[in-house]
């Protein structure tokens, strides 16, 4: 049982990780892409973190729950450098695809 | 200890300790210089003089001291016949040329420093006449080539003075180089360099394979330093020297130091072909060359000083004939010709010093003016010349008879004789030329002084050495009779010949050349007009030194050429060297061992992820290679190539690697980012296809090598300390994480080094960038403008609440690293790089503000802590830096371990803080000082 | 998986020397890095590759890799890290004072030419055109 | 084993913390302190050398870990030796630099001064080959911040060449270390020699790989052709103290060579024996003949004095090379003669180019220095004394060292390359002194700085060790005999360091 | 006063202390006591880097907020994962200006951070007057939609947290 | 099943730094190539953890926990050197 729960989640980790890249390699402008890594930061990583934690605490004494540092780390990280690599690319005027929507004003 | 005992050493340091006195004296009186070294040369016969009945009594001395035993270099002196005879010129004639140049120096000369000079000159002449220890004789030979190029440059503000002199001291240093090397074959040969032995041992020496190069050594020393063809040519521009030197130097002493060599190795080398071939040939072309050309010269001096060289070819092509009688021959002539060519020198300088003028077309009938020197310098050159009843006509009826009996047993039987006598009609000649062109001949031409008398004082060494040459020409025996037979005995090493020095042997064929000489002689010089036209046209120009300097320009060229080709001050081809040298010496060394390249240990198998991530970093180093025009991309993809490194030690079993490959890359990426920004952006494309051949194939080889080296490693087994350390890291380190146990305990020796060049980084980093000015672009590559908001808020506000976390892990790090991964070192770069997120984000004024702390003292406290954990347990009696751990049980808290390895990794935790901050703080300063220009005006 | 590490400190050694022989100083620091990085996996490597059995004391371990390589691959990549910053501040120093990021320096000035007059034409303009 | 044994490495390092920690005080502050660090430092070497006179090896077992796990400190005659010569060597720089104010001219000088003598004693002294590799990098980044001391456009490219040099040269020792670890697994030099004796025939080839890396490494340490090409320029445009301070660098690269490849290539490493032996000879003389070259070729003073530094390591490696006995003997005593009078000659090169303005050290006719006679007497008997003519002791240590080449089958080619190549130094430096001392003109506007008295003490003094090694030849070949001796006899040094046992508990 | 200048913000000192022992994965004693020392050390040290003082109306929406993000996420990540694997023509990306309730330094950054981690958008940049955040989104059917949602879901809920200061 | 699904998971994680690794090789922008990086840093996390659960083994949880923390000062720099140039300032 438990090991199905820890296969599950390893999957689901490892497959939104792989789709963040997919995301990274396929979207076509620097903006959309810039989704893809939120992806892999968040729910990828996240299912990962989950099922080590679940693996640690049952196969050593006592929890383990430090996996929770690492996702409240990207959770405060992985915005920031989102934020600042979009930033960027505003600055310096990187391209959009044609059918962006641009500002209301 | 008696006087007798160390005399000949004392001898030959006296002159030298008198020569500071003599430079000194003269600041109080001009010619108390002068005074020291005419006592000092007393001084020194009168120690010399007790052992003389000895000597004459057929013994020889031997005065020595072990020194270098090792090497064989022993202070060793000797007196014999030879020895003495060459001693009592020295200092004899040395007597005459210090009372002589004390009336010929002028005021604006230094006396003290001419009479430095000569006293250190006197005592180098002693020195190689009274060695008995061969190294200790080409000390002393080589000191003659230095103290006679100081003479020789006396008056340093003329050019030719200088140019002289360095030429004498090249040819003669060659010489003395080639001696040394002479001497130490000798002494290999011989098994010792002690004079005794090696005369005892002609045998041997002449029938060892190294016979043939110790000989020509030895010659090339002896033929440089007697001016031997085709050495010859410093002699004369040697002339530049102020007279006495000449005279000294140049006529009596130095020049015959090679000859007296060839005397003094007379026992050991000579006796073979090989001899005969090399000394005679040199000695008969310098006779004939030197007798040919000395008829040419205009200046007196240089007319005496071919005349020299011809006289010395004499006296060598007598050695060449390698007979006993040659001997006695050789060395009467030189006290022959040190008597009348002295004073024909000295006679030299009385007409410069009166006259103004050395140049024999002005000089004319001075025998008006000067009859008393005239008188004396007619005795003299008429001795030069041959004529009977001097002492140079003994000597040369002897040299003639050994001609005409060396002839016996060559081929082409006349041809000695002849050449001989050639050489004795252009003798005559230029000896003719001396008398009648200065002190007849009409009337002088444009002097610049009307000459007279010189001093009565200055004609006396003359008056003393003309005289000589007169009591020796009519009764030879008398005077020099004993002192030659000892000398030859000494010389041979064997009990001397039957000479005999009468003025009359009856009509004989040496007569008869002496006859033809005089005539012929005569003849030529009445003819010498016609000689000297042709000679003008024909033969001007001709000289040895000018392919001295013609040999001399092309090695300096070829230096420059083959200094330059290395020298670039360029790097890549130090750095190609370097690499390249790497290479063929570990390829071609490889080689030498019938090892085989791969070992035949398991192999690991591969699996996927490790192949992707392989690929990974393969591709990525490529890309920063390829792509390095655009330095950010490269900079990115070496950003690849850390963090899959850093990945490769997680999979190899190396967390600790990981955390700190992890931290220093993102360190990195930081400091490059901001040193970049100073620097262009794009490199300029490199068109040479050469160059990039060329470092394609080293680097491709290289990368090759490294392959081969590392399989070569990781295909054979190895057993290694390694248990050691696994074993011991818990109960003797008191730590579970081996490898941190190793950094702060095993080998913290080597983590102290570490820090300490992480700290000098840091320092070096501050020194470099103080008042350092670069020019900031004030737009970006494309021309953009920046952008305006230096800090955005987002960034600002959560780096700010990172700051305490990223503390904490720092701490979390530092703390648990004895046991598991992490340490002081990781731990400090996790706290760096907390406080260069809040420069990053805040600003450098901002982030200062609040930091209050001069990193110089983090870095002092860091290096004082770590460095003083290792002196407390020096003070507790362990060596430095041993450990010490235990376990403390508090209430609450409980049981855990205190280690003063710990205390040893605040200090790496300090510096590693102190060290990163302050490089990349006073990086980020740098913009402070930068004056904005626009990106075009870079390019 | 030797030849694996091999093949990759072999491709970062000949990037590495290959950047290390440009003409200008940014390749040149990058290139160091790179050596750096592969001389450090090399030395990593000589304690031979192990998986998954890193040398922190566990009752439970059956085996531990060789921990001494590490510790010296921990020392050298720091004395790396400090050579590589004084390298990098060095090329700015080196472009603040010569004029340009050269690893030559472009502009001689005319005493040095003076005093060492290269014989090479061929280094000048090889020079200028890189 | 003596407490004491560290102090060599101890004292600079404690002195470079106490000179940060002395920076707000000021200059005068770290310069009182910084002579009375060096002084102490050579009382300290002094103590060490009568210590290390013996047949007994003080060994420190770091950490008190037995050899080979831990590192040792080993203070032997060489060391001892090297450790003399250094702050000898030290004293007079500083006293030079400080003198002349160079010390002024940037920062942290005296940090990098006292460090600097902590990674040379440090490299004379450890017995490991890692930590050799830190203090070379401890030396080597030490000596990059004092040779770009106080800047310069010419100064600051010639750093930036030696910089990159020796990284390229740590990066192969790593390599070299590396492999040796991978086939021996040791890094003890005593243990090292030991496991090279064992190594399987199979092994042979890539130990031997190694060691010639290694000599590599050493070799750009030591300037070895082909890997000399960072020194002329590094010496040359080198403030004068520092380059004064160089010429011990160039030595580290040859003790190196002498204590690791003369331990673990002993005699007794079978086929191994002195597998590095022919190549530093063969490169020895290559160096010396372009040095030589070099010198005639220099265009001005201070790059002729680089090369004839060049010229004495260059002998020095041949005397290695030659490896036997008497040669390594001869070696030593000329190695304390090349180190303090290239120093010397530095120094005099630095007051020469001072004093004559703007003429600096170029080839050019310019105006007299001031006290030419004190200054060209002291050039003159430096000349002599570097390029090994007699009476001073460039010329003994060359006798001896030929002497000691008598029987080696490349006699012939030492005996004519160091002979051709001491007459080509002759020429070049009776040429250049000639033109600085006698070829000179006065001229309207141009006035020659006075000398530097206070300073030129330090030259003086230095200049003095040349009579003074004639003089007391025989104590000091003796000294160097020993120290040969005990060189030779490397299984002493690998007892000694392998079995000293820890302190106290041997289970700490 | 002294507790004020003991802990001069008690939330980050209890978050520190938490993260210690996470850190640590362990509750013993000794730990809890070095956590606390340290939760309260780094704050006093680090305290002059917080410039405003944050004050937190009511901690436990705070908790409430963290689990509504995190549902979020795991809803909008499956939404993203279908749009990114599918074409890529049906996307219509775009950026929007969303402007701002929310004054709090801290609570600007958290809702611009909660954006981001939202598969799906972005927070790509603040106006100057910190009025406007630019935000780019993968896909947009209706920007007021959007704005409404990021309003109801993310800001109502931070505006109640963070008190202005 | 736990090995089955840590294997797969493994290939898609590779799978995943391939493609961010493509792109940070096809570009366009330089600010694709930073996104790439960081992505390369978050899939590292991932990497890492899988390898945790693995070799059974927690001591490879605190590189995860470091790129997760300091990960990001690469792409922030480089940011925003694209912006100001001048990072520090
Ligand atoms: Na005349
Ligand atoms: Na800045």
């Amino acid at each position: 049982m438990l090991e199905w729960i820890l296969a599950i989640l390893i999957l689901i980790g490892a497959f939104f990780t792989l789709v963040g890249s997919i995301g990274l390699y396929k979207l076509s402008d620097f903006y959309m892409r810039l989704h893809g890594p939120t992806k892999a930061s968040t729910l990828g990583v996240g299912a990962i973190l989950i099922a080590s934690a679940i693996h640690f605490s049952f196969k050593t004494e006592g929890v383990s729950l430090h996996e929770i540092l690492v996702t409240l780390f990207l959770f405060i990280t992985a915005p920031v450098s989102a934020h600042l690599m979009a930033k960027a690319a505003i600055h310096i005027k990187v391209k959009q695809v044609e059918r962006t929507r641009q500002l209301e004003k | 200890m008696s006087l007798l005992s160390f005399n000949l050493p004392l001898a030959a340091f006296l002159p030298f300790a008198a020569a500071p006195i003599a430079a000194w004296a003269t600041r109080y009186n001009r010619l108390a210089s002068a005074w020291v070294a005419g006592l000092t040369t007393l001084l020194t016969l009168a120690i010399l003089f007790p052992s003389m009945h000895a000597i004459f009594a057929g013994e020889t001395i031997i005065q020595q001291w072990s020194w270098l035993p090792d090497i064989g270099f022993n202070i060793a002196f000797r007196l014999d016949g030879l020895a003495l005879l060459f001693a009592l010129l020295i200092l004899l004639i040395g007597l005459l040329i210090i009372f002589y140049a004390r009336y010929y120096l002028s005021a604006k000369d230094s006396m003290g420093r001419f009479y430095a000079y000569m006293l250190m000159f006197m005592g180098s002449m002693l020195g190689i006449v009274l060695s008995e220890n061969l190294l200790q004789l080409v000390v002393f030979w080589e000191l003659t080539s230095i103290t006679s190029f100081l003479l020789i440059s006396y008056w340093q503000h003329r050019q030719d003075a200088r140019q002289g002199a360095r030429m004498a001291l090249a040819i003669t240093g060659a010489g003395g180089l080639a001696l040394l090397g002479g001497v130490l074959l000798l002494g290999h040969i011989v098994g010792s360099y002690e004079l005794t032995q090696v005369l005892a041992s002609g045998d041997l020496i002449r029938g060892h394979d190294l016979y043939l190069p110790t000989l020509l050594l030895i010659l090339l020393g002896v033929f440089t330093k007697s001016a031997q063809f085709p050495f010859h040519f410093w002699l004369p521009h040697a002339m530049a020297a102020p007279t006495p030197v000449s005279a000294y130097l140049h006529s009596a002493t130095m020049v015959k130091a090679g000859i007296f060599l060839l005397a003094r190795f007379f026992p050991a080398l000579s006796g073979t072909p090989e001899w005969s071939w090399l000394v005679g040939t040199a000695g008969m072309l310098t006779l004939l060359i030197g007798a040919y050309v000395a008829l040419f010269k205009h200046d007196l001096k240089g007319l005496l000083a071919y005349s020299t060289l011809s006289h010395l070819g004499l006296i060598t092509l007598l050695f060449g004939f390698g007979s006993q009688m040659a001997l006695v021959a050789a060395i009467f002539h030189i006290i022959n010709h040190a008597t009348f060519k002295g004073s024909l020198f000295m006679v030299a300088g009385i007409i410069d010093h009166e006259s103004g003028s050395r140049d024999m077309r002005k000089l004319n009938g001075l025998f008006k003016m000067m009859p008393h020197t005239a008188m004396l310098a007619m005795i003299a050159a008429a001795a030069m010349a041959g004529v009977p009843l001097l002492n140079g006509f003994l000597s040369k009826e002897m040299f003639f008879e050994q001609a005409i009996s060396a002839s016996d047993t060559t081929l082409a039987a006349w041809t000695i004789p002849a050449l001989v006598t050639l050489a004795a009609i252009f003798s005559v000649a230029y000896s003719l030329r001396f008398i009648h062109d200065v002190f007849f001949n009409g009337e002088p031409i444009d002097l610049p002084k009307t000459p007279h008398e010189p001093p009565r004082f200055m004609k006396i060494p003359v008056d003393i050495l003309v005289v000589l040459c007169l009591i020796v020409g009519v009764a030879p025996m008398l005077l020099i009779g004993p002192i030659l037979s000892v000398a030859v005995a000494a010389s041979l090493q064997a009990p001397a010949p039957e000479f005999s020095l009468a003025i009359w042997h009856g009509f004989n064929l040496p007569l008869m050349m002496s006859f033809i000489a005089l005539v012929l002689g005569v003849a030529v010089y009445t003819v010498r007009h016609r000689l000297f036209a042709w000679h003008d046209r024909c033969l001007h120009g001709i000289e040895g030194k000018a392919v001295f300097d013609w040999l001399q320009w092309k090695t300096i060229r070829f230096a420059k050429k083959v200094t330059d080709y290395f020298d670039q001050t360029t790097l890549q081809p130090s750095v190609s060297w370097v690499i390249g040298g790497a290479l063929v010496l570990s390829i071609i060394t490889f080689f030498q061992f019938n090892s085989p390249l791969f070992g035949d240990r398991t192999l690991m198998e591969a699996d996927v992820i490790t192949i992707l991530m392989a690929l990974t970093l393969i591709v990525a180093s490529l890309l920063t290679a390829v792509l390095h025009h655009q330095r950010l991309t490269s900079l990115i993809s070496i950003g690849v190539v850390g963090l899959v490194v850093a990945l490769g030690f997680v999979k190899f079993s190396a967390p600790d690697l990981a955390l700190t490959q992890l931290s220093v890359e993102v360190v990195t990426i930081v400091l490059l980012l901001l040193a970049l920004f100073f620097l262009p952006q794009h490199t300029p494309q490199e068109r040479s296809y050469i160059r990039l051949s060329r470092d394609g194939i080293i680097s491709i080889s290289a990368a090759v090598a490294v392959f081969l080296l590392t399989m070569a490693v990781l295909s054979r087994e190895y057993s290694s300390i390694a248990n050691f350390f696994i074993e011991n890291a818990k109960p003797g380190g008191g730590g579970t994480n081996v490898v941190n146990v190793i950094l702060v305990d095993f080998r913290g020796f080597d983590t102290l080094g570490e820090i300490v060049v992480l700290a000098l980084a840091g320092l070096g980093v501050f020194a470099m960038l103080e008042g350092l000015k670069l020019a900031a672009p004030a737009k970006d590559v494309e021309g953009l403008e920046w952008s305006h908001d230096p800090h955005p808020p987002i960034m600002q506000t959560l780096t700010r609440l990172l700051f305490p976390l990223m503390l904490m892990v720092a701490v979390y790090i530092f703390l648990r690293g004895h046991n598991l991964p992490g340490g002081g070192f990781i731990a400090g770069l996790i706290a760096s790089v907390a406080l260069i997120s809040q420069y990053l984000a805040n600003g450098i004024d901002w982030t200062n503000d609040r930091l209050r702390t001069d990193m110089h003292r983090i870095m002092w406290l860091g290096l004082l802590i770590a460095s003083g954990t290792g002196v407390v347990s020096m003070l507790l009696g362990y060596p430095f830096l041993t450990s010490a751990f235990t376990y403390l049980n508090w209430p609450v808290v409980g049981k855990f371990e205190v280690a003063s390895a710990i205390a040893f990794d605040l200090g790496v935790f300090l510096v590693v803080v102190g060290a990163t901050v302050m490089i990349l703080v006073e990086l980020g300063k740098l913009s402070h000082a930068a004056h904005f220009i626009n990106v075009e005006d870079i390019k | 998986m030797e030849w694996l590490i091999a093949s990759v400190i072999c491709v970062m050694t000949g990037c590495g020397v290959y950047l290390t022989l440009r003409a200008r100083t940014f390749p040149v620091v990058l290139g160091l890095t790179l050596l750096a990085y592969a001389v450090n996996v090399f030395l990593f490597s000589m304690g031979r590759l192990q998986i998954g059995i890193p040398a922190v004391i566990d009752p439970a371990a059956a085996a531990y890799t060789d921990p001494l390589p590490q510790a010296l691959v921990l020392t050298a990549i720091v004395i790396a890290f400090g050579m590589t910053a004084f390298l990098i501040v060095l090329a700015l120093k080196a472009r603040s004072e010569l004029g340009n990021d050269h690893v030559d320096g472009l502009h001689r000035s005319d005493d040095e030419l003076k005093a060492t007059k290269h014989n090479s034409t061929k280094t000048e303009t090889e020079r200028s055109e890189s | 084993m003596s407490p004491f044994t560290i102090l060599p490495v101890l004292l600079p390092l404690i002195g470079g913390i106490l000179m940060l920690m002395a920076r707000p005080a000021g200059i005068d502050t770290q310069r009182i302190l910084s002579l009375i660090l060096t002084t102490l430092l050579v009382g300290v070497s002094l103590v060490s050398f009568q210590l290390a006179n013996s047949d007994i090896y003080q060994v420190v077992l770091l950490g008190n870990w037995q050899a080979p796990f831990g590192i040792v400190i080993v203070l032997d005659r060489l060391s001892a030796l090297m450790l003399l010569l250094t702050s000898l060597l030290a004293l007079g720089a500083l006293w030079y630099a400080i003198r002349t104010d160079t010390d002024k001219q940037g920062q942290h000088f005296h940090v990098l001064f006292q460090l600097q003598l902590f990674g040379l004693n440090g490299a004379f002294m450890t017995g490991d080959v890692f930590n050799l590799f830190v203090f070379f990098e401890v030396l080597l980044i030490a000596s990059y911040g004092l040779l770009l001391h106080g800047g310069g456009r010419l100064r600051t490219r010639a750093g930036l060449h030696y910089v990159v040099i020796n990284l390229v040269g740590s990066t192969l020792f790593l390599f070299a270390v590396g492999t040796l670890y991978g086939i021996l697994g040791t890094l003890n030099i005593a243990d090292m020699a030991v496991a090279v004796r064992n190594v399987s025939e199979a092994d042979q080839g890539i130990v031997a790989t190694a060691a010639v890396l290694l000599l590599v490494v050493f070799g750009i340490k030591a300037a070895m052709f082909p890997l000399y090409l960072w020194l002329p320029g590094a010496y040359a445009y080198t403030s004068a103290p520092v380059a004064a301070l160089f010429a011990i660098m160039t030595k580290v690269g040859l003790y190196a060579i002498i204590r690791v490849h003369g331990t673990i290539f002993s005699e007794e490493a079978g086929d191994l024996a002195f597998v590095h032996i022919e190549w530093v000879l063969l490169l020895g003389l290559i160096t010396l003949a372009l040095a030589a070259l070099g010198v005639l070729a220099a265009r001005a003073l201070r790059r002729q004095v680089a090369y004839l530094i060049l010229a004495s390591v260059a002998t020095l490696m041949i005397a290695i090379g030659i490896n036997n006995e008497a040669a390594l003997a001869a070696s030593l005593y000329y190695l304390i003669h090349s180190t303090m009078l290239g120093a010397a000659m530095f120094l005099i090169a630095d007051v020469i180019m001072k004093g004559r303005g703007i003429y600096s050290d170029s080839f050019t006719k310019a105006i007299p220095i001031d006290r030419p006679i004190v200054v060209g007497s002291v050039f003159m008997l430096l000349g002599i004394a570097l390029t090994g003519m007699p009476p001073l002791s460039g010329f003994f240590g060359k006798v001896m060292i030929l002497n000691s080449a008598l029987n080696h089958p490349w006699f012939a080619a030492i005996l004519s390359v160091v002979l051709i190549a001491g007459l080509l130094m002759i020429i070049a430096v009776v040429r250049s002194g000639s033109l600085m001392f006698y070829s000179v003109q006065k001229e309207e506007g141009q006035k020659s700085s006075p000398l530097n008295k206070s300073a030129f003490v330090a030259v003086f003094l230095l200049m003095l060790v040349s009579p003074l090694m004639v003089m007391f030849a025989k104590p000091l070949t003796d000294i160097t005999s020993q120290i040969a001796g005990q060189l030779y006899n490397g299984q002493a040094y690998i007892d000694a360091v392998l079995s000293t046992v820890p302190y106290g508990d041997n289970s700490k | 006063m002294i507790l004020q200048r003991l802990f001069p913000h008690p939330l980050l000192t209890m978050i520190l202390w938490g993260i210690w022992l996470l850190l640590n994965n362990t509750i013993s004693p000794g730990h809890i006591v070095l956590g606390a020392v340290l939760a309260i050390f780094i704050p006093w040290l680090t305290s002059s880097y917080w410039p405003e003082k944050i004050t937190i109306r009511h901690p436990w929406m705070l908790v409430l907020y963290v689990l509504r993000v995190l549902f979020e996420i795991l809803v909008a990540n499956a939404v993203v994962a279908k749009l990114i694997l599918g074409p890529q023509k049906n996307l219509k990306p775009g950026f929007l200006n969303y402007e701002l309730k929310l004054t709090s330094p801290v609570g600007i950054g958290l809702l611009a951070n909660t954006i981001s981690l939202t598969p799906g958008t972005v927070s790509c940049d603040l106006s100057k007057d910190r009025r406007f955040l630019l935000i780019h989104a993968l896909h947009i059917d209706d920007v007021e939609a959007i704005k409404a949602e990021i309003h109801r879901k993310f800001e109502k809920p931070l505006l109640e947290i963070f008190v202005t200061c | 099943m736990l090995n089955l699904a840590l294997s797969i998971s493994f290939v898609m994680v590779g799978l995943a730094i391939l493609l961010s690794f493509i792109r940070l090789i096809i570009g366009p922008n330089t600010p694709d190539r930073i996104l790439a990086l960081d992505t390369l840093y978050i899939n590292s996390i991932a990497l890492l953890i899988l390898l945790g659960i693995n070799l059974q083994s927690a001591l490879y949880f605190e590189a995860a926990l470091l790129i997760a923390l300091m990960g990001f000062m690469g792409t922030l720099a480089l940011s925003k050197y694209l912006l100001r140039g001048d990072i520090m300032e």
